[in-house]
């Protein structure tokens, strides 16, 4: 049995010794990081490919891309999500667009690993998701695995990628989510997973929310709803066409995420469906999603943000009954 | 390399201004001081162990225990005007609060996520201190972020034309961080009424500070800017004192800003869910201990008979006794109420433009996002 | 006659005029700013209120939170809106979070001015729409005027607001959109304008394209097509009703931005209408935006990307008929 | 307050080394590298100036002069190995670019917005060099963020174990962003194979230096980071190639990375888009145009007797000419299509990896967005 973190940590350790050119650097990778991604390594592959960082994201991005061009296949580590916003500048104007403003003369293979997400009492600078930041740039791959063998799978893809991947592990997964037998081989992006198959509605989901999707899947189907659920996996490449595979069977849609309502990857899936489902929609398009205010960190407020199971089950049953 | 002494105060930089003896006219400490600079010493270790001690009885989730910092944050915090002089701080610096006057139970609240007027209890990370009344000015996790926001606010005062110093908190990993960068040298291009307080504890987490910077000191930086770089033995709470109190006054007649590196040893992890087992010896966890700044400043007190070891006693007693009620006070308020959490994410008001300014529609965080989800 | 720049300028040496706590900081603003924005204030106002900063933008809002928080009404100046990155940061992670996260204890009054979109041959970094980057953040509000009066008006509503407030010019405008008479009062946020009423079907959107919008109306008018457009003039507070007021009345919804499409803002205002309007929709909501590529600096490139009024009406003519 | 001499060659930092000299071993330049040092710059000359001029014309529509900068383009250039160090150059370097080895046509197709190979050409703007032969690696416009990527590519360098020197240019103006700070501390830190090459012309945009920083001199900065700081006289090509020669085999035999600032004066507005008179005065617009670097060595070679007036002046007829084939060549050159306005977002290949890699699926960007815009 390999948790989540295991996973991630068996990848990030199978690609370092598959690839030299692969290097990680970051805070504290040098003794196994906060959460023990790289765990170990230093003693395996030494301190010229296992690099502590400065505390500095913006260099971390930067450094990472000056090494990505000159031959080397960085794995960046981001210590939270939450972190991630001083190097925003290096991620968006720089990584982004040096292959398409160079013609593909230049491309940019760097991995940025960042735990995100809320559920685990880490108050507003421990929970944040930062997909929705991203997803409107052209030129980054986004991946959200959900469970422990996509972490691994994932994993490998983001570091064979040639462009840049930002690659968000869910914190509350990593000691919860496990997998008996992890795959050798990388799980390819933009291929959607379809968790639960099911005929009344779809809900559309990534990252933690898949497993809470899956109970209240659960829940409506003693109470005779059918609901499938489809784990997006990355969210770029998305796979569109898994999306309205789904929703033209089922003709009814929720898409489900704890980032912030407003602006979030579930308005680009909603939207996608208004746009190209619309002949097969029985209904509207429900978003389930964090309200738009910060994370807290009293666990009152907390689980008030996060969508629960409950809130789940009642949309689906409302939307069911529509 | 520096000599044996590099842990007394000594003063860097490219125009290294005379700082030796009081020319500067800061007052010296009289007893009394030196009784106070115990107690606030004596009442933050006492707030820092019961917290950590709560932590590991599963109460509360997180500290970042400032065991070790305590004469660094209380001479610092010392030197300050309070509720006048802007203090920008970060998560471990409750010796600052408690000196200015904050109420241990306020620490606790937060601790505990309990909702309380100050350091947006409940909401915010225990300890990330914010109180207006005390002029400490709010903060988050983000490491560096406010030492260019203090410039911002010292730029105020100086436009405004106060006598307001600003002070900026800080530790060694943030000076790696552009934003230390971009403040100082904003701070130093305006000659802006500012202090720059580096607590250097050695590591940033894991990482000691010879693979965070090529320089052995912090304030090795500061002749980049100019600006008159002051490194002291931050376990000393009257040297602290004296160094804050002129590099505060010099701010506050015009003299610009400071950069005061107070060299300190954690004398715990990081942070309660660091193990620095992974990274530090026993003996080399064992050497920090003998900088314990409490027990050097108990012997100078002794031997200089301000106070006798029954006086300490008698503090320390007081002090714990006082976290004990704060603490207990914490523990039984109140959690914080789910239907808050769409509060505050936008004022209502136009501050100051009541008369004039027209109504703001649809300003209701209710309307921006999940408006149906407590309905 | 003014022009929009004009208006800027005159609605920020109002504002520098009636309130000493207004100051302006910015790369250039003492000689003028690139745009001319700031002409003249260094002597009516001074140095002290006028400050050329350093260049750097993470201090240029640093200095603006920190100044907020010690009584003044800073108005930054980011030169142009690919500059803003550096500072995200400081916005997301800072400037958005102080009120919530001190319930209310803190404010932080900022207004962020910065020219963006494109149309002006700028090339990839001096065209760049970044207003959805901010979108999905809690605790910003996001101005975007399309008129000379509004950019005044609005103007003045950011500066006297509470909260921060980015106000993003768009830079085709400045020279372009003229008034006669410019507003002497604030024009409040959160109201949306229809900018021409139609029955046919409704156009949603903001900044520039507001304007290729009616041109595309005036031509499909001409057609028997009677389209209404709605200009957003603020995205966040998002006036949602008067969006769901117009398309319950029109029954078919086009939403149009410069920016890229995928997570754009057109995504949040497909989303809403597909959850909240749905049972109103008589046929697919179609958006039309920037593809998901960078601007190029080409004429031909950058012309391929806008959405051309061509382009618009074809769009429009389609949806009519279904 | 620096001497006269100020703009002389001089070390500054903390450690300083003995430059003085040919100390090192960098070769003097012969008469034949004069005489090509010469031809380089006025090849870039007459690139600026035919820029500038279509920009008047209204043919081109936007010229960051580097009139006045040649000196230090083509000195430091000179002592690169083409092809072989990596090289990180900001908007207006183009006089790097053409001792490298790059052709003028490719510097007037980037101006005219035609599609090329190199540069990004019609995508970018003009000058923002990239050419993946001569190792010139590509950069945007946003100030100071190819500094701490050039650490990153010296990074690589040093973990591969070549003997490549990575050397990356900026104005004074980007060493306020926190990206050199942070760039600078990395070199440092990890002793890379580093050159920062600072070009300082006293303006970022209008604002002077004095507005930027409180330091006199960019390399004041050095000591920060323990790096040695080298002021030169960026009008005189021979000093900074010698500046820059040490620097590079320093970096190149292990010595760590140096921090070079080149003295230079803007000879004209920041760009074609900006009017110097709202800032500088007549006298100060004036002045600045007596360190013209063409002068300076053209008197200098006609005194050393390596050419005369008339060599001088056949070599500007030929670049004139070279230059004059070169824009009308890419003034004919077809525009971009606007079919290939989606090409290139991403990769379809996994570089390195098309054995073993699984196929990627629905990469195709037509997909990611607007599929249906061009069909
Ligand atoms: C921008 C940012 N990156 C990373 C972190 C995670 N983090 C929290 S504290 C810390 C180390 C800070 O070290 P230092 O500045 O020396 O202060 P100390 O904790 O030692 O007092 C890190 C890396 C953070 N909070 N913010
Ligand atoms: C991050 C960023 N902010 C602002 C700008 C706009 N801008 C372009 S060049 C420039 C001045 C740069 O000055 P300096 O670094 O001294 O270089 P110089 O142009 O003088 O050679 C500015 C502010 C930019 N390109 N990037
Ligand atoms: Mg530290
Ligand atoms: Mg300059």
């Amino acid at each position: 049995m390999s948790t989540f973190i295991e996973a991630i940590r068996e990848g990030l350790y199978q690609e370092m010794e598959r690839d030299e050119r692969v290097i990680v650097l970051g805070e504290d990778v040098g003794e196994g990081g906060v959460f023990r991604a790289t765990e170990g390594f230093v003693d395996r592959f030494g301190r010229e490919r296992v690099i502590d960082s400065p505390l500095a994201e913006s260099s971390i991005l930067a450094v990472s891309i000056g090494a990505a061009l000159n031959g080397l296949r960085p794995v960046a580590e981001i210590q939270f999500a939450d972190y991630i916003h001083p190097a925003m500048n290096q991620i968006i104007n720089e990584a982004a667009k040096i292959r398409y403003l160079t013609q593909g003369m230049y491309h940019c293979p760097i991995t940025v690993r960042a735990p995100f997400g809320g559920g685990v009492h880490g108050g507003p600078f421990h929970s944040q998701c930062v997909e929705a930041l991203f997803l409107h740039v052209p030129g980054l791959k986004i991946a959200t695995p959900s469970t422990a063998e996509d972490a691994k799978g994932l994993l490998l893809s983001a570091i064979r990628d040639p462009d840049p991947v930002l690659f968000f592990e869910h914190k509350y997964l990593y000691r919860r989510q496990k997998a008996d037998v992890l795959p050798d081989e990388p799980v390819p992006f933009g291929v959607a997973a379809v968790r639960r198959q099911g005929r009344d509605l779809s809900i559309v989901t990534y990252g933690a929310m898949v497993h809470r999707a899956l109970e209240a899947a659960e829940l409506a189907d003693k109470e005779g709803v059918s609901v499938e659920v489809l784990d997006l996996r990355t969210l770029c490449p998305l796979d569109r066409q898994a999306i309205l595979d789904s929703v033209k069977k089922t003709s009814k849609a929720i898409v489900l995420h704890e980032d912030n309502k407003t602006g979030g990857v579930g308005a680009e899936i909603s939207a996608l469906l208004a746009e190209e489902a619309f002949e097969h929609l029985d209904g509207p398009v429900v978003r389930i999603a964090g309200p738009d205010v910060h994370f807290s960190f009293s666990h009152v407020l907390e689980e008030a943000y996060l969508p629960s199971t409950e809130r789940i089950l009642d949309e689906v049953r409302k939307l069911a009954a529509y | 390399m520096k000599p044996a002494n590099m842990m007394r105060e000594m003063v860097v930089g490219p125009q290294p201004t005379k700082t030796s003896g009081s020319d500067r006219g800061s007052p010296d400490l009289a007893e009394d001081d030196l009784r106070r600079l115990y107690r606030f010493m004596s009442l933050t270790r006492a707030v820092d162990e019961k917290s950590w001690n709560l932590n590991r009885q599963g109460k509360i989730s997180f500290v970042a225990s400032c065991k070790g910092h305590e004469a660094a944050q209380v001479g610092s915090a010392y030197a300050l005007r309070a509720g006048h002089d802007v203090v920008f701080t970060y998560y471990r610096d409750i010796g600052v609060a408690l000196t200015l006057g904050m109420e241990p139970v306020d620490l606790f609240m937060s601790s505990y996520a309990k909702p309380a007027r100050t350091n947006g209890s409940s909401r915010h990370l225990p300890w990330h201190l914010a109180d207006d009344k005390l002029r400490i000015m709010p903060v988050t996790s983000v490491v560096a972020t406010q030492i260019p926001q203090a410039a911002g606010a010292a730029l105020a005062a100086k436009i405004k034309g106060e006598d307001v110093v600003t002070i900026v908190y800080f530790g060694d990993g943030a000076t790696s961080e552009g934003d230390f960068h971009e403040g100082m040298n904003w701070a130093a291009v305006h000659r802006l009424p500012l202090v720059f307080f580096c607590v250097n504890n050695g590591y940033a987490i894991s990482i000691p500070v010879a693979r965070q910077m090529p320089v052995v000191n912090v304030v090795d930086r500061a002749s980049a800017y100019a600006m008159e770089g002051v490194l002291i033995d931050g376990t000393d709470p009257e040297e602290v004192y004296r160094a804050t109190a002129r590099a505060v006054e010099k701010a506050r007649h015009g003299g610009g800003p400071t950069l005061i590196e107070a060299k300190v040893r954690r004398l715990r992890p990081h942070s309660s869910d660091d193990d620095d087992r992974r990274y530090l010896s026993a003996e080399e966890r064992e050497a920090l201990q003998r900088h314990d700044p409490m027990d050097a400043f108990r012997r100078r007190l002794i031997h200089g008979h301000v106070l006798d070891e029954a006086g300490l006693n008698q503090i320390d007693a007081e002090t714990k006794a006082q976290v004990e009620r704060a603490a207990a006070q914490a523990e039984s308020a109140p959690e914080a109420d789910a239907s808050t959490l769409l509060d505050h994410l936008f004022g209502h008001e136009q501050e100051g433009d009541s008369a004039s300014a027209p109504p703001h529609s649809k300003l209701d965080p209710l309307s921006l996002g999940e408006g149906s989800f407590f309905s």
